[in-house]
């Protein structure tokens, strides 16, 4: 499949409504392991996001800096825990598609792989800490083994988010270990990490994209 | 929830610009940045500049502490979320004399983070020495084996004063790190939550607490604590905190400590002298002596309820830090 | 109702006893009677004591305010009630050196009664000679033609700031009466409930509010204010509290002011800087200077919410005393 | 009628009871209009007294020692507004029975006025300002009338009682002048002073104790 600029602008554009949408799901996550505010802080950064993508990036051809500006914009709106995660996964993605207006199924693959791996890094957060690393983790491994196997994006996506998905379900049964809600022991189980929500929402929302661009291709 | 704000979206913004109007002798902010805010007053050259920072909600954390013998800048974040590189490097350049700058604290995801990716940009860019010191004095956020693990809550203002007055007797910025660490390590915190806070934006209570219950070591952000419990008389509680910490840190029959019993928010002074009170004669009882004591709100969570305790232990460079003097907006100490 | 306390009987015994173990160096009690409190530091002979006092549970009222610059001694009240006479007449005993004594209290019946016979016995018993000196800065509460029969708020504190100085600059008693005087008249406040207070003795709200209502004009005991409405925005909140002050006294383009914000309890230092913003877009807007700013509880009615306007209209007398160094264990000003 | 110094004390007592089940009920009427701490108030002052009833007092048998410390153990232990006020009233009611062991109907009907009069000089309110003085004031102007046209006190006391009755129920409808409670204006009718209706429950005390002891001697 081929993915432009504006297939990534689009994508951004839909997790600003994504978010709008989950924002309060998200807070109340937050708010049993947290201090309540994931939801408020995606909003803040996704609309700063938004407020790129509709004016300096109305025009922007090249992938990279598209998502090299999201990512600076987030981290600049919201800071907070997620600030540096999420635009150091933004922008290592950027790194995988720098100079292209368009790419491809490779590129992509190795656009999500470089963007889950680097959040790993920049949080040096362990499976099982329960953090949105429970999500991303599971998700890059399946991703790169699946391409490996079969060089479609789709497919390899497709079942990469749902191993995310699973990682983002198994949050629930873990004491946490990093983070604000690491000092909840035993008290944290039962609770879904917000971080690995968002991060599924991220994932699946760009899913959905895919699926529809593959389907208006084909 | 009642808040007398405006647009929920703009209470930071407005906050600081209320701030910077009333206190225009001692802060202003950046040009570059408007979630950059440092000292009005001419500091001397080569002193360590000293910067503080992390989310708003805690007033008077943490701008509330720039000023003489404290903090020469302040980065300020959302709403319980750690500022973004950006303002902490915008206040780098700002307070940096030659001698470098010591970033200060809590030890929390999110600013530990931040704060490393701007000392990152403040060396590579600026070529700025950065040092760095978390607090990590609260007992309830992680077993004593895995200190480096917790999270700051009010002892982070001991952080604050000792490094603050190392930076003014001159110290180098290895010796402003090395007496900040020192006086995290012998900092140690317990805190208790009566009632939530409120988050202007989703205007949903930090955490649900029943009429007579009450939180134990609960986080300043309303993050849950390690213990829900019967809500219990003052005594009681200043009895489990202190033991708590005791248990935590060793302070010997005669050592001196400074206390600090801290409001959430909405705690009345009446309140936390009354658990004051109770501090004093445990500690007395084990024949601790109290060198200087902190009352008040000096660390909140918006308009949480309850109170932690914290206690320093001393020796005579510790001392000597406390008794400096101070001028904040916020705290002044003679 | 939730509070950290004992038996609720004894909240005033121990926060005083909390409040004199925290501040050894700051004051002590009297062995006479352990609700008048003096400073611990020694004062100079020949100048006018000050003394103030008032119920409890307005802290940092009026313990807090004990210290260099500010007031010699204290009586104190149980909660929200004036002190009887007996603990008047003491600290009046240990702290007039000879100059007399200033009585600074609000405007209460309770107040101006047991202030009035404590007066009486001092001339008569004790000879000493004592001045008065009420504050009246509470718009809300009595027409502007009957100034005298309004009540005393978050003001007093300019009124102890201006007296504590002059006494300090050694002012004779009249003198020292005729500045506090000038101050109380110079000064005005409106204040602004949210949320009501509760007594620990009953358990109950000192008033009742719905979610969505202010009550503008209540009193710092939560005694019912002139006007019950929809809660507005800050700045609307702002709006009405400076426009009622500057309907009530004259205050040109040029002059200088003070202005105090404070909180009532629980209401966050954000809330507190974003009304202050509005304040101080509202003078700037008029050409109104403001000379110097308070922002934060200095008056408080326990864990009341809402917050209180106060403008000082300054001369250069006023501004000597307000620019006057104080050393309280509550309030510190360099 | 014969009043002794133990009838004084009996006739405190029974304040003490009276405080204690009206507590709550002058609280609440307080919290309408003032600060709410009207019971509290006098549940602290005759707590204290109550503590002089059981140890100094004990054997004490001049009426006006009692009624001295009576007063100066109120105002002691509450100050407020009620402190010097009623303090007051129990010190002047004294001065009329100074040196007595036992008080007869004449005494006890100066007593009283002189109980009221002190009170109404100490604050200086006036009729209709919605304070105890409007429970008080018809109280002694009636006292002093019945006493004059027949000198029997109980008689005298118990139409004065009913006239304090009316007093107190008066301050319902009006508009509070003085005390805390002068600013609300319009908004404190419809209800009744805290303080004219603790005035009146000692009157209506004394008037109970006063009817027993004739019982009793008849
Ligand atoms: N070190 C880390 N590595 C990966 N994810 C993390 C880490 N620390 C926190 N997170 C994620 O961040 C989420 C919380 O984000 P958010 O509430 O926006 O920030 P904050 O914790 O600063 O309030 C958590 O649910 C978790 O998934
Ligand atoms: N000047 C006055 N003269 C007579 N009674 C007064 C006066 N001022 C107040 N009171 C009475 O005091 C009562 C309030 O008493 P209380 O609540 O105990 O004291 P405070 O007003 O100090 O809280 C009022 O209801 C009123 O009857
Ligand atoms: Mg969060
Ligand atoms: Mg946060
Ligand atoms: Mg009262
Ligand atoms: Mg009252």
């Amino acid at each position: 499949m081929e993915f432009s600029a504006k297939d990534f602008k689009d994508f951004f554009k839909a997790i600003v409504t994504m978010v709008e949408e989950e924002k309060d799901y998200l807070c109340e996550l937050d708010r049993k392991l947290g201090d309540g505010d994931h939801g408020v802080t995606m909003s803040i950064g996704w609309q700063a996001v938004n407020e790129k993508l509709n004016n300096e990036l109305l025009e922007e051809e090249d992938c990279a800096k598209v998502s090299i500006t999201v990512g600076k914009t987030f981290l600049s709106a919201v800071g907070s825990s997620v600030g540096p995660l999420y635009a150091t996964g933004f922008m290592r993605g950027a790194k995988v598609v720098k100079g292209k207006t368009v790419v491809n199924d490779n590129d992509l693959a190795e656009y999500w792989i470089a963007f889950a791996k680097g959040i790993k890094e920049r949080g040096q957060a362990e499976v099982g800490d329960k953090t949105m690393i429970d999500t991303l983790e599971p998700f890059y491994i399946a991703l790169e083994k699946a391409f490996a196997e079969t060089p479609d994006f789709l497919t390899a996506f497709t079942k990469a988010v749902s191993e995310a998905k699973k990682g983002m379900e198994s949050t629930k049964d873990l004491v946490s270990k990093k983070g604000r809600s690491s000092r909840l022991g035993e008290r944290s189980v039962g609770a879904q990490d917000p971080g690995a929500t968002s991060a599924f929402f991220i994932l699946s929302t760009f899913l959905d994209i895919a699926k529809e661009r593959t389907a208006t291709a084909s | 929830m009642k808040k007398l704000m405006n647009d929920p979206k703009n209470v930071v913004e407005e906050m600081v610009e209320g701030y910077v109007k009333a206190h225009p002798d001692y802060i202003k902010q950046l040009p570059e940045n408007d979630r950059a805010l440092v000292t009005a007053r001419e500091t001397s050259d080569g002193k360590v500049g000293i910067l503080i920072g992390g989310g708003s909600g805690h007033e008077p954390g943490f701008l509330g502490y720039v000023g003489d013998g404290m903090a020469d800048g302040v980065a300020v974040g959302n709403i319980f979320a750690s500022p973004s590189p950006d303002p902490i490097l915008e206040v780098t350049k700002a307070i940096d004399k030659g001698a470098g700058v010591v970033y200060l604290y809590g030890n929390y995801a999110g600013d530990v983070m931040n704060f490393g990716m701007a000392a990152e940009m403040a060396d590579l860019e600026e070529d700025i020495q950065v040092g760095m010191a978390k607090a990590s004095d609260d007992v309830a956020s992680a077993p004593k084996a895995e200190k480096e693990k917790r999270r700051g809550i009010a002892g982070e203002f001991f952080i604050y004063k000792a490094a603050g007055a190392a930076a003014d007797f001159g110290y180098d910025l290895n010796e402003v790190v090395r007496v900040a660490n020192k006086a995290n390590d012998n900092t140690r915190s317990m805190g208790v939550g009566l009632s939530p806070c409120y988050l202007p934006q989703t205007g949903k209570p930090s955490f649900e607490i029943e009429d007579d219950e009450m939180e134990i070591g609960l986080g300043h952000h309303g993050e849950p604590g390690i213990e829900k419990g019967p809500l219990e008389t003052a005594d009681r509680v200043a009895d489990r905190l202190v033991q708590d910490i005791l248990a935590d840190i060793e302070i010997n029959e005669g050592d001196n400590v400074v206390v600090l019993v801290n409001g959430l928010g909405s705690t009345p002074r009446m309140d936390l002298y009354i658990v004051f009170r109770r501090v004093e004669q445990i500690l007395s009882e084990k024949g601790i002596k109290i060198y200087r004591s902190y009352v008040g709100d000096y660390i909140t969570s918006l308009e949480m309820g309850g109170c932690s305790v914290t206690l320093m232990k001393l020796d005579d460079e510790l001392t000597k830090m406390v008794d400096h003097p101070v001028d904040c907006p916020m705290f002044v100490q003679k």
